[in-house]
């Protein structure tokens, strides 16, 4: 019951920080801020939803494979972020109020 | 409520389509089919098909796009010129739409347990794939058993396909300047100096093959088999290739290696067949292959599921190596 | 309404099949055309799925325990299954066929292409 | 219920994910955007895998987590070629202004 309770409440949290991330990286001004919005819908949601589904799942099987899933994605979203972020400097795209700069490739 | 996540998804598949039509950059475009793989594989999965959303799954995110970039890093990534005959093509395709739209009045609804396609075959599939084969996974069963010629031929389409892009792109552009190997795909370095995604990378390879095996041999019992799995492991070398440069997984992997292994799949599955007829039976009647009909059919489907394994990995990871090297051989 | 909305699956096949249909026919760039047969591609294995699943049904892998006792069609599966690696496959052939013509032509766009032929 | 909730804002947020692809204006955008929308695909997959009562097939969200990101690899790597070509180039023409002002 109060495992229930928790889950629930952790599944709302999830979803609200999940559409929060959304509406970030639709309104905010440019790449590097809307990256920032997308990491919210990247960790902390899938955190938080996933934890929720972990305790409605108990311990399964599913409950084993829905935390290799969170774990991994901890591993590779951050990756997908700092490779997107160092291609977008790459290219000389810069944040919307620093000056211009540009990092050049590492071959 | 499943109906209405599925309707709301396929109008997102309907605009991503609209968007990589309208948009003249190649690049953005081959993005947009990322996202179009994604939400289909999301679809798939809605309409009670798991195995072809976890083949989907495998091949959307790990390897289609990684090919569009090594083509488009030879080519160009923006269109140039824009349409031609725009509005006959217009026309001709908004006509055919309505007469197609037309006809699916007729169709059976989404779902109907009398549409033909319910009562014929599949019945039978169902009840009989606990008695011949006993695996709980039907769709393997019929992959691997039942439609056995069919996967062969599949298999081979594969194999060919490979053959065909190995003698495209295999010998080196004529009469073109040598590109330095650090300005091709993947090149003599690849991402080594990031070392971010280097060492998450290197970390999870391991995971993946080991995900990749689970798929193949899960195959009869979950969604999963020879296809999708050679496609992760393929996915992974991809990786490997990317982090350290493709010089270093051509050391791990050889490129004579890689076509063996595609040959010797292919291979592998024919001559379980043979091996069917040798043993008295038909070709991939696998009831032969062990005392019990049914453990006979248990071995053959390994087998074979092996044999397509090995083809998949070594004809997408070939075919990896082809775009990548293009230019500095 | 509900009736109708059960060929929803069926009348987002025919937009995307003409779709696809409309970038291989009408647009100049190569790598357009593959993509938009690609999505070609995608349409049919949409209506291909779309046939299988049964109301009330699961995807038809069995499973102890099981509430609903009702799978969906297999085979509809199994022929997409093999046929989305197959795509994979040629869509890399054609991608290595107009790597060769930009190396011959300089160029992917068609009529570019045609230009040069006519010389 | 509280999975339809939950279903809801992930799809919604998909649909804004995909608006972002779609304005982009950046290609980087349409990429992050690629990245949102394949992790909310691994959350959607894994809440309806409980919705639909088949836990087994969370093999699916297992394969996205895993191998989602090589895509973006893929991107960086493509970005940092065309970074290395038009460095090469620039030396090109920097050692010979010349005939560098005068190729096509």
């Amino acid at each position: 019951m109060i495992v229930d309770a928790v889950s629930w409440v952790l599944l709302t949290l999830g979803g609200f920080s999940v559409l929060i991330g959304g509406i970030g990286a639709l309104r905010m001004p440019d790449l590097y801020t809307r990256m920032h919005a997308a990491s919210v819908t990247d960790s902390l949601g899938t955190m938080l939803v996933l934890a929720g589904v972990i305790l409605q799942a108990g311990f399964t099987l599913a409950a084993v494979k829905l935390a290799a899933t969170l774990i991994f994605l901890l591993f590779t979203s951050p990756t997908a972020a700092n490779a997107l972020a160092s291609a977008a400097l790459m290219a000389g795209i810069n944040p919307g109020l620093a000056t211009p700069w540009r990092q050049e490739p590492r071959s | 409520m499943t109906v209405f996540i599925i309707i709301f998804l396929l109008t997102l598949l309907v605009i991503t389509a609209l968007a990589i039509v309208q948009t003249s950059n190649l690049f953005a475009a081959a993005m947009l089919a990322g996202i179009f793989s994604l939400i289909s594989a999301m679809t798939f999965f809605l309409l009670d098909a798991a195995d072809v959303a976890l083949t989907e799954a495998a091949v959307g995110a790990g390897i289609s796009t990684v090919l569009f970039l090594g083509a488009l890093a030879l080519t160009a990534d923006h269109e140039r010129a824009g349409t031609a005959g725009r509005l006959i093509a217009l026309v001709v395709v908004t006509a055919i739409a309505a007469v197609l739209i037309y006809t699916t009045f007729d169709m059976p609804r989404l779902g109907d347990p009398n549409a033909p396609s319910q009562l014929h075959v599949a019945p039978w599939y169902l009840e009989k794939t606990p008695e011949y084969i006993d695996v709980p996974n039907v769709v393997t069963a019929v992959l691997a058993s039942f439609r056995g010629y069919d996967t062969l031929g599949e298999t081979f389409v594969v194999f060919t396909a490979g053959i065909g892009v190995l003698f495209l792109l295999g010998k080196a552009p004529v009469g073109q300047p040598k590109l330095s190997p650090a300005m091709t795909f993947a090149g003599k370095a690849g991402l080594r100096h990031y070392q971010i995604p280097r060492v998450v990378g290197r970390l999870l390879i391991p995971f993946i093959l080991l995900f990749a095996l689970y798929v193949q041999f899960h195959g009869d019992y979950g969604p999963g088999g020879g296809f999708q799995a050679g496609v992760i492991v393929a996915a992974s070398i991809v990786l490997f290739a990317l982090l350290e440069g493709e010089e270093r997984a051509l050391q791990a992997l050889p490129a004579g290696l890689l076509k063996l292994l595609a040959a010797a799949g292919a291979l592998l599955y024919g001559f379980t067949g043979v091996a069917c007829m040798l043993l008295g039976g038909e070709f991939l009647n696998y009831s032969v292959l062990a005392h019990d009909p049914v453990h006979g059919q248990h071995y053959g489907i390994l087998i074979i599921e092996a044999g397509v394994g090995f083809t998949v990995t070594g004809v997408l990871i070939s075919i990896f190596h082809s775009f990548a090297a293009r230019g500095a051989k | 309404m509900m009736d109708l909305l059960g060929l929803y699956n069926y009348w987002v096949f025919a937009i995307l099949l003409m779709i696809g249909f409309y970038a291989v026919t009408a647009k100049q760039n190569l790598i357009k055309k593959l993509i938009g047969l690609s999505i070609f591609q995608s349409a049919v294995f949409l209506l291909y799925i779309t046939i299988g699943p049964v109301e009330g049904g699961t995807a038809p892998i069995f499973h102890e325990g099981a509430a609903r006792q009702v799978y969906s069609n297999p085979l509809p599966s199994v022929l997409i299954l093999t046929a989305i690696v197959v795509g994979i496959s040629t869509l890399a052939l054609g991608l290595a066929i107009i790597v060769r013509i930009k190396e011959a032509y300089g160029s992917v766009e068609e009529n570019e292409i045609r230009e040069i032929d006519r010389q | 219920m509280i999975y339809y909730a939950v279903i809801v804002a992930i799809l919604v947020t998909m649909g804004l994910a995909l608006a972002r692809a779609l304005i982009g204006p950046t290609v980087y955008d349409r990429v992050l955007a690629m990245n949102m929308i394949g992790t909310k695909t691994v959350l959607l997959l894994a809440v309806v895998a409980f919705f639909m009562e088949r836990p087994d097939f969370l093999d699916l969200a297992l394969t996205y987590a895993l191998i989602n990101f090589i895509g973006t690899l893929a991107v960086l790597e493509f970005f940092r070629v065309r970074a290395q070509r038009r460095i090469a180039e620039e030396k090109e023409e920097g050692q010979s202004p010349l005939s560098g002002a005068d190729a096509p």
